[in-house]
């Protein structure tokens, strides 16, 4: 599906803006309302919209999360039915993962990057907005399945019921012969595609658009640890991509990649899944890691200790990622020497790890701490994201792991890695760069209440689940039995999860009200020492009057201290932009949104090819295959139309008072 | 804006406007291909772990294989990518008229190289009584060399889309002219997809691809019909907006048709040629 | 979108690769040539596979290099095509003995009989 | 800066507490289980033989080395961040101190402490994987095979080395279902298999888990130090029952063993009223408590768990009260109602195989894989409505219920049912 991307080649950035010479519609203008979110190119606009979807999921797969801590509450609780627990789990994980916390770093990616590294958007604006809405017709795809609950005739089986790492031959016809496992199989199929597409344009952006003076060794860390991430995505995501494909064809056409009687090996696709899989857990965690390196500096008052190293173990983190993932797989029986080798390379994971904890602890170290809530979270981050990771190496001792494997110890072993890790540095982030988007402050009061909450619920939800798993309770069990001695941490873990489902509901309740109320800020209010510091907050459309000239690591930082002469330089810029026609705008466009809908349509209808078509009551088609191929061709025709629209634009000028005016039409 | 760029001489391979000067599309394209790499490792790591452990009663390649129409289809491949880079070449010197021959040739030779393709398969399905179904090999071959196939259909669609592309005219067409062009371009697809993909599905499940292509003459010849329409109605007579300018335009594709290559290099290597040893 | 535009200074036209590429395109067509008839000739089957590697990677260095460019330009496009290229050889390498180890060979076919005979 | 003024900075603090106190916990290693009630009947930490044992051990080395790792590093963040603080609101926005940007030293320092104390956790790891792995060498020549297969939602155990006839003629190795039965002190070693989806066989408190791969030959070894009975589950998801799927091991002392077998051998039970008159004088004994109630309450009652064992030898015995004339109408409906087609009763007319072996179920603790008490008010209600205790299980579906057109098959009444309980429970 990646080769979808190959269309873009038509983008034509770079060359000046012909007239439009294929207008079959207009192209919309419309700075604010529905339209303006609907075709938007902006690079800040598109990650709230990210920003936004995610952490409405976040909250539905929290909600999720709460009906399976409801089940698990009492032994042998009915509360829901086996199918239901399993259904919940399934979508608990996908959806946490690939609809919460990715979405979420692609947020900032989008909202930071670009700022970070002084440019006015990321390389292929349009290209971008099509990430975003790929990204909601994968999302629309998983969670379809849901609607079966409420109307019965919507016959999909129920959401999907497979587990999130959807092992063969469990994923096969026969054994989930309902068209929940296609839809999730597509649903993850387009999701891949969304973020291998938005990655390379993050890498492009990245590499090739940073202001001058910016040499990589002077790229903030953030901005660092998404090139690494996104270089993992573009190289793990094809792995999974060939296993779904793989699945894919199994169900619809019947081949033989999994297919036991066939003599498939379903452990190929256990192989396949971590291949991408693990890469993964640290595509997740390496942005993460990347805010808790922006925010300690700035509330430590001091630069990141040790930078070189920081970097560069993030890249080790990265590259070693790629050679670990069978650990997954210690219990399938793969023979000494190759469960040695996983073993070893897993552990050696924890030394890049541990640099990083150590160059942040170096950083606290004779600053000027202030605990603001965005540090807050950001210590509870490193006190939390340790235990997991230690839990982890736990598990890398292959032996010690055949007892932890599948047991709530991994559960607890994730869960800190996960919400320890990258959800606190997550909410710190969103605390900590509320003020620079929305111009507002959130309360710091309320922030610390929710902290607290936040913290103390995480602790009693998952520390008891270390114990439940070394005394024997598996994970995905949607009952347990009243003699097990697993009660009182069930009990405790559940009452936890409501603190901590209190918590969340507080911090984004809290989110909401400054969203409307906060006391409003100027560029700066946390003292910070990156660019995006430097413009007016929230930033305009433009992002940088003048492009910026960096003169050390923490650019903002200098700025602030050599006044005088980036001043001069600012005032320099902006002239010799302006005698260039001003300040280059890309123009919005309908396409990425065209194009997303063709690709609903065939997804959507794909999912379903050996089903009738039927409408009213009759049976109009014999299959869906028509109907897929029609949304395939939507796609190709919104893509070609894409091409030939060019990015088109217009020019802002800035006057000397500050004053922006527009202009068209120019070269 | 002529074809034949105001702006001097375009230094190809740098690109002042950003940081490394390297143009931002071609490093997209570049990183696209790292990615793409590792989609045929997994898809070749599938074939070559099962060729290597088979079941028993797998299908014996070399008693289905037909070499002499591997190696020529290497050939036209190896010749097609020649093609293209002289087409990048053209394009890098303004050359839009050997521009448009050279892309027409790689397209004429990934066609060729794509019916071959389709009577491999049609052969192995009906002679040799290899499906995608009845063996583990029948599986991983054909999904390993189709979405290879795939790969060059895309490209040879995405070098159509250039080739319409080099005729878009400076100054604005009607927007008849344009209604009926998209028109076109979508019965192109439509046609080739509805007819053509579920053909193609079918015969590799076993029905006789002739049977299915004489069934579907009707249509097939009104998609060939609107082909000739959409390269009908982009001719332009007058001054194109397409030249040196775009020569980045084409490279990209070019990178993308080579890589397309040497995947084929690698899959002529390991799916083919190690099998007769 | 980018750092203010210093305008593509006037390059050199660089001379035409016309028969440059041609020359390429026939060692090519030659090496396949040569693969082709060398798994019909009767030596040593460990020479031959080296051999035929070794060609394969020659003729897919010769069409990165030249008619992808990459020898002209920036190394990072080179550095950037590898880190993909190594890790998908690296993970192919994994895979391979992965599956290739004793403990990871299948069930003989009485077992996969038994297999199909219970799911039916 | 525009935010109001912070609140108390008792953060550190209270986390240094909170740590201070749960890794307290961690060290105090084996006197927890006692304390958190954590040596459940599927408790890792509690090991009945070596192989568990190894785990464990290299499981509390892991412990000991992070726990170091997290002590001293968290002396130092938590001294840091309470040394370093900003006390008073000057403090905020005072000069910023020096901005220094590392030392190559410390973190060199650093990296290699780090690597020495993973080579402290590799090496018993290198040792407990090749251990773990097989049966060791000197022990080969007695070691036991077993056969354990998984289905959807139950395991099948196979002594390949017992030789039983077949009605039809020809001979099998021995087939029980859901309770594994071996002797103790010597190593087992288990084939594992699936006939369907991946399962795992996990007996925590005798071995770590192995998955059972379709299309592979897994296998994994176990030896109980002594007679016990010990909780096993499946541990890989398999679909919607997965949580369900549960099994038992039984290890026994020798001679028990041997008789044990020796019964095993022989064909099914047949009571008729003379061999009950025979064996009037059998003592027998009723399995223990009720628990495992759907919905019930927190608290387990004690009686079973207090000699599992025991309750499993009471078990053996024929029950009080046997009725033949009952017996052999129940006889009768299992063939009648098709329940013959799925499972095998060795010498009487069970055949099928995609059910549990019955032959001997009336001598089982559990039935349905470990999910009801084997009594004969729950035999009696996992016969009638199989369905509610193990959602999805295949003996509805398919074998009471028609899957594709979901019509009933057969009805049964409950006086139909308590027939088939008194001849299921016959089965010793
Ligand atoms: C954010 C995601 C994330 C992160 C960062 C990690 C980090 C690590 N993980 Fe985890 N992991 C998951 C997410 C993550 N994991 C998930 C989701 C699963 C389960 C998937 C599923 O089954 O559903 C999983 C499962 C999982 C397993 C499989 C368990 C099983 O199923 O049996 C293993 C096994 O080795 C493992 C190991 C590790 C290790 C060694 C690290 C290391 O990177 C940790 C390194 C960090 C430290 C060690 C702490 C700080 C270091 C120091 C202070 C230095 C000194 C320390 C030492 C010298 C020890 N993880
Ligand atoms: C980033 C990933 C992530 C996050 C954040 C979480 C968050 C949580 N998870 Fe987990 N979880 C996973 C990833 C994650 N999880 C994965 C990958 C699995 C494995 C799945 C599998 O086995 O396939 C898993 C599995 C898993 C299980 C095991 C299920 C099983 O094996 O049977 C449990 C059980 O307790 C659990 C609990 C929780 C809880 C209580 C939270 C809490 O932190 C949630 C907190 C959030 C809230 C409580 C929401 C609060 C919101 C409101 C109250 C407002 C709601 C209102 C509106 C919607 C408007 N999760
Ligand atoms: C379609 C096949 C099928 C039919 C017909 C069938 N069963 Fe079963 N039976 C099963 C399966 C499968 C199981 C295992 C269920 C599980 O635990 O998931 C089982 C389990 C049992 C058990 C528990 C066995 C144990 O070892 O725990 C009993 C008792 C039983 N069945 C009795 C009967 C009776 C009595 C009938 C007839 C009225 C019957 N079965 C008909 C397939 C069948
Ligand atoms: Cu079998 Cu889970
Ligand atoms: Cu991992």
């Amino acid at each position: 599906m990646a080769e979808a991307l190959v269309k873009h080649a038509f983008t034509g950035a770079g060359h000046p803006p012909a007239k439009a010479t294929f207008d079959l519609m207009a192209r919309p203008t419309a700075k604010t309302g529905l339209l303006s979110w609907l075709t938007t190119v902006d690079h800040k606009k598109i990650g709230m919209l990210y920003g936004g979807f995610a952490i409405l999921f976040f909250l539905i797969g929290g909600l999720e999360a709460l009906m399976i801590r409801t089940q698990l509450m009492v032994p042998n609780n009915r509360f829901i039915s086996a199918q239901l627990y399993n259904e919940l789990f399934t979508m608990h994980g996908t959806t946490m993962i690939f609809l919460a916390v990715m979405p979420l770093n692609a947020a900032f990616f989008n909202l930071l990057i670009p700022l970070q590294i002084g440019a006015r958007d990321v390389a292929f604006p349009r290209l971008n907005a099509f990430s975003l809405w790929t990204w909601v017709v994968g999302a629309i795809l998983l969670n379809v399945g849901w609607l079966s609950h409420f109307f019965p005739s919507w016959n999909f089986g129920g959401a999907p019921d497979i587990g999130w790492f959807g092992y063969a031959p469990l994923t096969s016809k026969a054994f989930s012969p309902d068209i929940s496992t296609d839809l999730w199989v597509l649903g993850l199929q387009v999701l891949g595609l969304s973020s291998i597409v938005a990655s390379l344009n993050f890498i492009v952006t990245i590499i090739n658009l940073r202001a001058p003076g910016l040499t990589m060794m002077r790229l903030p860390v953030f901005t660092w640890m998404a090139l690494v991430t996104s270089f993992l995505l573009i190289l793990a995501l094809p792995a999974i991509a060939i296993a779904l494909v793989e699945v894919m064809m199994d169900r619809n056409f019947g081949t033989n990649f999994f297919e036991v009687s066939g003599g498939g090996q379903p452990i190929l696709w256990q192989h396949l899944f971590w291949v991408f899989g693990h890469p993964e857990v640290y595509i997740l965690i390496l942005p993460p890691m990347g805010y808790v390196s922006e925010i300690l500096p700035t509330f430590a008052r001091k630069p990141l200790f040790g930078y070189p190293i920081v970097v560069f173990s993030g890249v080790a983190i990265g590259f070693i990622g790629f050679g670990v993932w069978s650990h997954h797989m210690f219990t399938t029986g793969m023979g000494t020497v190759a469960t040695a080798a996983f073993s070893i390379a897993t552990m050696a994971i924890a030394v890049p790890t541990g640099v990083k904890i150590f160059n942040w602890i170096g950083t606290l170290w004779g600053g000027q701490i202030t605990t603001r809530v965005p540090m807050m979270f950001a210590l509870g981050f490193i006190w939390m994201f340790m235990l997991g990771g230690f839990s982890g190496v736990m598990h890398a001792a292959a032996p010690a792991d055949a007892q932890q494997q599948d047991s709530y110890f991994v559960i607890a072993h994730f869960h800190y890695v996960l919400i320890g890790g990258a959800t606190f540095a997550l909410l710190a982030a969103i605390h900590f760069w509320f003020p620079k988007f929305f111009g507002r402050m959130v309360p710091e009061v309320w922030g610390k209440v929710s902290f607290w909450l936040i913290f103390v619920g995480f602790n009693c939800t998952f520390f008891p689940m270390h114990f439940l798993g070394l005394n024997g309770m598996p994970r995905r069990t949607w009952t347990y039995d009243s003699n097990m001695g697993w009660n009182e941490g069930n009990m405790f873990a559940t009452w936890g999860a409501y603190l901590l489902g209190v918590g969340i509901f507080t911090y984004f309740a809290v989110l909401v009200w400054s969203l409307f109320k906060g006391k409003v800020c100027g560029n700066d209010p946390w003292d910070a020492r990156t660019l995006e510091w430097s413009i007016p907050s929230p930033p305009p459309e433009h992002n940088f009057a003048a492009i910026p000239t960096v003169h050390a690591r923490d650019a903002w930082w200098y700025e602030k201290t050599h006044k005088d002469e980036i001043a001069a330089e600012k005032a320099e810029h902006i002239k010799a932009e302006e005698a260039h026609g001003g300040i280059h705008m890309p123009d919005q466009s309908w396409y990425p949104l065209f194009s997303a809908f063709g690709l609903l349509v065939g997804a959507y209808n794909f999912a379903q090819l050996h089903h009738p078509v039927v409408m009213f009551g009759n049976q109009v088609l014999a299959s869906h295959l028509p109907l897929a191929i029609t949304g395939g061709v939507i796609m190709a025709s919104a893509l070609y139309l894409w091409a030939l629209e060019g990015p088109a634009g217009y020019h802002l000028h800035i006057a000397a008072d500050g004053k922006v005016t527009e202009s068209r039409g120019g070269h | 804006m002529s074809s034949h760029a105001a702006t001097g001489h375009i230094d190809h391979h740098h690109d002042h406007t950003t940081t490394t000067g390297i143009p931002n599309k071609k490093l997209l394209w570049w990183a696209f291909l790292a990615s793409d790499c590792m989609f045929f490792g997994a898809l070749i790591s599938t074939h070559l772990v099962y060729r290597l452990n088979p079941p028993p009663g797998n299908a014996i390649p070399t008693q289905i294989f037909n070499i002499e129409l591997t190696s020529f289809s290497t050939f036209i491949l190896l010749m097609s990518s020649l093609l293209m880079a002289l087409a990048v070449n053209a394009i890098q010197h303004g050359n839009l008229k050997s521009t448009r021959t050279m892309l027409l040739g790689t397209m004429f030779f990934g066609c060729i190289f794509l019916g071959g393709q389709v009577y491999e398969f049609d052969h192995f399905v009906h002679a040799q009584k290899m499906t995608l179904s009845n063996s583990i090999f029948g599986s991983t071959f054909y999904t390993l060399t189709g979405t290879h196939g795939t790969h060059v259909a895309i490209g040879v669609l995405l070098l159509g889309m250039m080739y319409v592309r080099t005729f878009k005219p400076a100054t604005g067409g009607g927007l008849l002219k344009n209604i009926v062009h998209l028109a076109a371009v979508c019965v192109v697809m439509g046609v080739s997809f509805i007819w053509f993909v579920p053909d193609l599905i079918q015969a590799v499940y076993g029905a006789n691809i002739s049977e299915l292509l004489s069934a579907h003459a009707k249509p097939y010849a009104a998609g060939a019909a609107a082909l000739a329409a959409v390269f009908w109605f982009a001719r332009t007579g007058g001054a194109v907006d397409f030249g040196e300018q775009n020569a980045i335009d084409v490279e990209s594709i070019g990178l993308y048709w080579h890589f397309v290559d040497i995947v084929w290099i690698i899959i002529f290597t390991a799916v083919y040629l190690l099998e007769y040893l | 979108m980018s750092a203010p535009a210093t305008t593509a200074d006037a390059g050199h036209h660089e001379p035409s690769k016309f028969h440059f590429y041609i020359a390429i395109a026939m060692i090519l067509a030659v090496i396949t040539g040569v693969e082709v008839v060398l798994v019909y000739l009767p030596i040593a089957k460990w020479f031959v596979v080296t051999t035929l590697l070794l060609l394969s990677a020659i003729k897919f260095l010769f069409v990165i290099f030249f008619f992808m460019h990459l020898r002209w330009d920036k190394v990072f496009c080179t550095i950037l095509f590898f880190i993909g290229l190594v890790l998908a050889g690296g993970t192919m390498w994994a895979l391979l003995h992965l599956f290739g180890a004793d403990a990871s060979k299948p069930l003989s076919s009485a077992a996969l009989d038994f297999a199909r005979l219970a799911v039916g | 800066m525009t935010s109001p003024r912070s609140a108390p900075r008792t953060f550190s603090r209270l986390t240094t507490a909170l740590f201070a106190g749960l890794s307290l916990i961690f060290l105090s290693g084996c006197k927890l289980t006692e304390i958190f009630n954590l040596s459940g009947p599927q408790s890792t930490m509690v090991s009945a033989g070596p192989v568990a044992k190894a785990q464990w051990d290299l499981f509390m080395v892991t412990v000991w080395v992070t726990t170091f790792i997290f002590i001293v590093v968290g002396a130092v963040l938590a001294y840091a961040q309470f040394k370093f603080r900003a006390k008073t609101e000057a403090d905020e926005h005072a000069t910023p101190p020096p901005q220094g940007h590392g030392n190559p030293f410390v973190e060199i320092g650093l990296i290699a402490g780090s690597v020495l104390l993973l080579v402290i956790i590799a090496i018993p790891t290198l040792r407990g994987i090749w251990y773990t792995h097989d049966v060791p060498e000197d022990e080969k020549a007695n070691a036991m095979e077993v056969t354990a297969t998984g289905y959807q939602w139950w395991f099948k155990f196979e002594y390949p080395s017992e030789m039983v006839p077949l009605p039809t003629g020809g001979e099998a190795p021995l087939v029980t279902g859901n309770e594994l039965v071996v002797p103790a002190g010597v190593p087992v070693r288990v084939q594992l298999r699936t006939v369907d989806v991946i399962h795992s066989f996990w007996i925590p408190k005798l071995a770590g888990k192995v998955d059972m791969m379709p299309n592979r030959g897994n296998f994994l070894w176990f030896k109980a130090d002594k007679p016990g009975y010990f909780y096993g589950q499946c541990a890989e998801y398999c679909g919607e029952s997965h949580a369900i799927m549960r099994f038992r091991v039984i290890a026994l002392s020798a001679p028990e063993y041997a008789r044990w077998l020796e019964n095993q051998k022989q064909a099914a039970r047949t009571v008729t009223a003379e061999s009950l008159a025979a064996a009037a004088a059998t003592p027998t004994a009723k399995f223990a408590s009720l628990k495992f109630e759907a919905g019930s309450a927190l608290a387990a009652s004690p009686g079973f768990d207090a000699n599992p064992l025991a309750a499993w030898q009471d078990m053996q015995k024929p029950e009080p009260g046997e009725n033949a004339q009952l017996i052999a109408t129940g006889r009768k409906l299992f063939a009648d109602k098709t329940c013959i087609s799925c499972h095998a009763v060795r010498g009487h007319e069970g055949i099928g195989i995609t059910g549990p072996d019955l032959t001997r179920v009336g001598a089982r603790t559990t039935i349905a894989a470990g999910v009801l008490e084997n009594t004969p008010e729950r035999m009696h209600a996992w016969i009638k409505d199989p369905n509610h205790y193990k959602p999805g299980n295949k003996m509805f579906n398919g074998g009471y219920v028609d899957v594709d057109t979901g019509t009933a098959k057969f009805q049964l009444t409950d006086p139909e049912i308590d027939a088939l309980v008194a001849y299921l429970h016959s089965l010793k």
